[in-house]
């Protein structure tokens, strides 16, 4: 149960604060190295990860701008015309246009305040829920199958019904969000927290501990990857059900542009559209990675249950 | 010795346990039998004893003292704590588990603040925490987790916590088996006087012969005929002596003689 | 399964792809009915139906390449051009009144000028849209004296239904299942909707011209049958569409297939209108644009060459 | 790390086969209760969970057949007309006349593969690229950024560019159900993977069991748990996504079943889509319950980490 | 004893361990400093020889044996295995960590299995385990999983998978810690029938000083001067005794009572 446990494999990478898995196998762990001074020349290796964050940063975009150049390769070798594929120049003479028109921030901002607000709310109750159908035996039985059904009901389903149940306005929208990021918290939270270490929850509840103090003492913190794995998943399928959810008579927004352009067949907004939605989901994305450095700052090199 | 221990107003007075006919079996592998471990199990400990548990590996001294606990529930007769018979989880008793069973995201400190009893005021729960990390000699790794300890240390942090609970009923899993000779003694005797200070009734679960011979007021022998029969209470032996006790007292070295023979050692 | 379908950009010399829709009445008669299938094979042409949900859909395929022709309306297809698909329109396939302003039984709206501060439902970019636009126009009003409430077609009758809007810009058939059900078309305006147009990927009109007069001369032979085979189109209407024989009904009466399928002056006018609309919503980058469209989108000679009876030998000739 | 532990706490439910939490937490554990004869009559709660597999199934139904009940009483009390919210009945109805037409079959049927052969496709692939990125540090600084920024592409963003890249049929219908079910299984397995428990990881290393092999003997089983709420997850994303990839040019299909309808007004069939990709969406999710039994029974009780 | 064991192929000669000026520190709790564990061990284990290594609680010794099989890189000095540095982990050795560290979803017997040396045949390998099973008296729980054995049986079963390993260096830490006294002394007996019967080299941690005056050829005491400075060596005893050796034999006594002062214990 004890000793020594994360210092050998699960390693906090110093950079990103994540743990470092086992692909360099056959090497002393990373964060060993440390305080080591100078090592014996074997051990420093080509491969060795590279640990300061500009450099991760640096490369994480080599990857999207290798697809920028096939892109542009694509787009100007004449396999695909304007309308098909237009340039990432023109894409971005589209973006231009829009930010000097002022529209641009209208789209983002409505759009993130919505997926935000949206995803606070959805989140949160599936963390709730999850949490009961996790825990308790007789909110599975009950709960359980209906949810699940449910969860398999498209974003595009939802539009006729919140229309008629809440109308349009950012309501309805907002709701449509927190239904999309609802079900991967419930989820995942509720999966996680049926295979938490029988152990130590044996070992709190004979310390007296039960209910909520239980939860979040020991099963909350036990299944923190999970939740955040499935916040993570929560917040993309959030911007996913944005777009159905800007379908409710709206005249703003990201995913207003998106399908606005597709009608219009102005695929430069199209894609900027696209381009923009992903930017703004893997930044999104990121403050969840910074919450999740924060959990692990404050509960130590994440649990390993 | 050191000071007296910070004593929480919750504190209770011990109870009395008693095993009536208990027997456990576990279902097989195949599910198709049951497997008794545990058999016709009959001994009281009074308020205020210590009785340690031998038997070898596997006998299923754990098994006991999570009966005790209402950790599993006895297949058949009973436990009692003074007149109740346990069912569920019981909030008479503490457990100091055989593995560390640590929360890994907690420091030391904070794993040991669990075993608190509810409603302890924080400065009072800070107070006795520090103290019993100052007597398992765990002060300078207070701040540390459960990872980045030894085995021996996190053995020493869950006995604080069970400590920390000050419990009517205190079961302890083999609490010293991590630790070196030296460090095991100071443990039993900061055992003794945690006794002395605030006489809880203490069922320990031990190895060790001679631990159980200078620890205990009674000592409880668990046998069985063949590795695959249950266990039943072989003799309950009182090594009636003051403590503190000599390691060395010719009486003991005669008790611990009997005892090993009965485990099946012979010398 | 629906077979692999066609990838990037395709095209060749002895395939045509083509939409049907519920929109385009003929589409699916000539589908039901197999008619293409036996013309295009005198020619050796293979033939693949692809099903279009909207002009919006119809569209994205032809830009795509995913079909050589695709049917939509007269704003739709000048909107595509405009922005940049490579199309042409070679026949009109209908004169349709499949828009009007749509309001409940119990609503005090009695014209045009009484939505002055209402909200009206629509969506974007759709023929209602420009009917609603060119409507307000004609009441001396614009959009910015209404609310302008953007929803899909269907939404936009639910809306209306349950009081969140007090007047729709509905599309058929829709529009009339929902006057069948007790609302009330208050204002109706044949010229304000535009034609439907079928339009052809410029690359087919080169790589398969006999193809594409296959298709218009089929067209013009489903025409005549349509003229005279009424109740049996309504029922492929009705089929095609899950709409019960009266809505059915009500749609084919305001979709008049019998008009001269050869595009031109009389389109382009209705579409000038739209244009300027196209622009200030932001939807075509400039007037340029939309002048261009307009000067290159008609190509009438397919339209005029149409040969029914050449058609009607294959079809006909071929049948048992 | 060994003994007793699962039996005290994540016990199995034997009817359900999943574990039963800390909610009866002043209980004995139900799995203790098995084999042990008449119990002092204290033990036995008004609360104790149902064991019958028919009881558990029916209890399910419970919450939908209410369900059902406000609906039929929304419907009939005049506050909804019926093109806004048709009976239940009209919802039957519409079913019974494509069941006799024999469209049912083939739309439920054409879905179905489409879902269940985009699912097997995407989750492997997201099992496998998952594997990768919370394996191999290289692997997640090259690829994670980018596999974030795109599992915020919304499904009908990608309608366009599969129309155009693959055009339709059912190749592009199933690579975009495929990529509806490659991010929840790539999200909650490459973040799972960062969190097993580094002392049983470092205990088979140190026995030369490395890559492979150490995925498939020690990784894998331990996120399983993860895997299966990812795959959870996926299943039900295929299925939103299917509304999207039956809007590529498709003529049948229950998405196609919920847009068409909802282009013609035919609110019935609206719902009865929508009811339709509900049911089978928890039914196939079952399927994916028998597989976690499977699992569970080859693996002993879930593994704890 | 009991029969030879089924001995793999690819069994190989028994390696020396040599330390070299080793050292080790941790950084601390808030990152800050360094804070030394081990400092200057220095000592050489002949191939074949069994060594046993003493220290009070939290010393470094787990740290050492880690080392050893380069599950940590040393701060200083450095490990050698024969001739060569150990840096990552090294495929000479087998550990037998402090806690059993078993697949909680995997049976006994397929947890001793992953021990086999790598492409051992699979005959031989189920012949091999089903022996150490039986030598570590696990038969009957082969089909266990660890949730459902004793403390004491999961340790064993831990031993039976390092062993499985036949490796040129074993390290065990404090492998018979949770055992009785009767299955202790028969698990001591069964690592020195296993190692008769194959030599290999033997490091191992325990707290019991006369098991380690029992097995081994030298024992190797660790000292630190406060609980917060750094271990190092502070004797190497060698009981130059024939084995099997009594446990009640004098010169073990005085050797014993030599040691336990050693570590602090005045008796
Ligand atoms: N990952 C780590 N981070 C920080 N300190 C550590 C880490 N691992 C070990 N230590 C420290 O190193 C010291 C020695 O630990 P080690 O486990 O080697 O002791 P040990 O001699 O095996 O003790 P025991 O007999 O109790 O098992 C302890 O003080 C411990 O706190
Ligand atoms: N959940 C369980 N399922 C099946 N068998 C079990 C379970 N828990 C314990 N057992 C069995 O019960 C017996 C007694 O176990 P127990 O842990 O009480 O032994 P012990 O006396 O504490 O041994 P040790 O000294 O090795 O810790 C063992 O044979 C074990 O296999
Ligand atoms: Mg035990
Ligand atoms: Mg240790």
């Amino acid at each position: 149960m004890s000793t020594h446990s994360t210092s050998g494999n699960t390693t906090l990478d110093e950079v990103t604060g994540e743990p470092l898995g086992g692909a360099n196998a056959s090497t002393v762990p990373a964060a060993e190295h440390k305080g080591s001074g100078p090592l014996p020349p074997r051990r420093r290796r080509a491969g060795s990860v590279p640990r300061t964050r500009l450099t991760v940063a640096l490369l994480g975009l080599v990857l999207p701008v290798l697809l920028l150049l096939v892109w542009h390769l694509l787009s100007t070798n004449g396999f695909y015309s304007p309308v098909q594929l237009p340039q990432p120049s023109a894409v971005l003479g589209a973006g231009w246009e829009l930010l000097r028109s002022g529209d641009l921030w209208v789209h983002v901002g409505i759009s993130t305040q919505r997926v935000v607000v949206g995803f606070m709310l959805g989140s949160a109750l599936g963390l709730a829920v999850g949490a009961l159908v996790g825990l308790s035996p007789w909110a599975r039985i009950l709960a359980g199958p209906t949810v699940g059904a449910l969860r398999a009901v498209p974003s595009l389903a939802w539009v006729p019904l919140l229309l008629l149940w809440i109308g349009i306005g950012e309501n309805s929208k907002v709701t449509l969000v927190a239904i999309g990021a609802f079900f991967p918290v419930y989820t995942t939270v509720s999966a996680a927290l049926q295979h938490v270490d029988g152990q130590i929850v044996e070992a709190a509840r004979s310390f007296g501990i039960r209910g909520v103090r239980l939860f979040t003492t020991v099963q909350l913190p036990a299944v923190l990857p999970a939740v955040i794995s499935g916040l993570r998943l929560a917040l993309a399928q959030a911007w996913l059900f944005l777009v159905a959810a800007e379908l409710l008579g709206s005249s703003m927004g990201l995913g207003f542009l998106l399908t606005d352009s597709q009608n219009n067949g102005r695929t430069d907004r199209l894609l900027l559209a696209i381009v923009l939605l992903a930017v703004l989901g893997k930044l999104t994305d990121a403050l969840i990675g910074v919450f999740e450095r924060w959990t692990q700052h404050r509960w130590g090199s994440a649990p390993a249950t | 010795m050191r000071h007296v221990l910070t004593r929480p107003d919750t504190a209770l007075d011990a109870a009395a346990v008693s095993f009536e006919n208990l027997g456990k079996s576990f279902p097989s592998r195949d599910g198709r039998y049951e497997q008794p471990v545990l058999t016709d199990v009959s001994f009281r400990v009074e308020p205020g004893e210590i009785v340690t548990v031998l038997g070898p590996s596997g006998c299923g001294k754990s098994t006991l003292l999570r009966a005790v606990g209402g950790l599993s529930a006895p297949t058949s007769g009973a436990v009692r704590i003074d007149d109740d018979v346990v069912s569920g989880i019981d909030p008479r008793c503490a457990v100091g588990f055989q593995e560390p069973r640590l929360l890994p995201w907690r420091t030391i400190t904070k794993n040991v603040e669990l075993g608190l009893p509810a409603r302890t005021p924080s400065g009072t729960g800070r107070r006795r925490v520090a103290e019993l990390l100052d007597l398992v000699e765990l002060t300078h790794h207070a701040g540390h987790r459960p990872g980045e300890v030894s085995g021996g240390m996190a053995q020493r942090a869950s006995l604080a916590r069970a400590l920390a609970r000050n419990p009517r009923v205190l079961l302890l899993d083999e609490p010293f088996g991590a630790l070196d000779a030296l460090t095991r003694i100071r443990m039993q005797d900061l055992l003794l006087q945690v006794h002395r200070a605030d006489p809880t009734t203490v069922l320990m679960v031990t190895h060790d012969v001679e631990e159980a011979l200078v620890l205990s007021d009674r000592v409880v022998v668990l046998t069985r005929e063949t590795p695959t029969s249950p266990a039943t209470v072989a003799e309950v032996l009182a090594p009636d002596l003051a403590r503190p006790r000599s390691r060395d007292d010719t009486r003991l070295t005669a008790m611990r003689t009997h005892l090993l023979r009965l485990l099946g050692v012979e010398r | 399964g629906e077979g692999p379908g066609r990838g990037v950009a395709g095209g060749s010399a002895d395939e045509i792809y083509l939409d049907y829709a519920t929109y385009n009445p003929l589409s699916l008669i000539i589908k039901s009915k197999g008619w293409l299938e036996k013309v295009a094979a005198e020619h050796g042409q293979s033939v693949t139906w692809v099903y279009s949900a909207g002009s919006n859909k119809a569209n994205e395929s032809l830009r795509a390449g995913v079909v050589d022709v695709g049917s939509t309306a007269g704003s739709a297809a000048l909107l595509a051009r405009a922005n940049g698909s490579p199309i042409k329109t070679i026949s009109l396939f209908s004169q349709p009144e499949w828009s009007a302003l749509v309001r409940t039984a119990a609503s005090p709206v009695r014209a045009v000028a009484d939505l002055a501060g209402k909200s009206v439902a629509v969506t974007k970019g759709t023929d209602p849209y420009f009917f609603l636009l060119q409507s307000l126009k004609a009441a001396g009003m614009s959009a910015e004296d209404v609310t302008v409430t953007n929803l899909q077609h269907a939404d936009g009758r639910t809306a209306l239904d349950s009081g969140r809007v007090d007047a729709w810009s509905g599309l058929d058939p829709i529009m009339a299942a929902s006057e069948q059900n007790g609302d009330v078309l208050f204002h109706r305006k044949l010229e304000y909707n535009t034609y439907g147009f079928l339009n052809v990927r410029e690359v087919f009109l080169r790589l398969n011209p006999t193809g594409a007069q296959d298709v218009v001369n089929t067209y013009a032979y489903a025409r005549s049958w349509a003229a005279r085979h009424r109740d049996e189109g309504i029922e492929v209407l009705a089929e095609a569409a899950k709409i019960d024989l009266d809505t059915a009904t009500r749609v084919w009466h305001r979709t008049h297939l019998d008009i001269d399928p050869v595009p031109g002056e009389k389109q382009l006018a209705v579409l000038r209108e739209v244009g300027p609309i196209l622009v200030d919503s932001g939807d075509v980058p400039s007037q340029q644009d939309v002048d261009d469209a307009l000067a290159g989108i008609v190509e009438q000679h397919y339209a005029q060459s149409a040969d029914a009876d050449a058609a009607a030998r294959a079809i006909e000739g071929n049948a048992p």
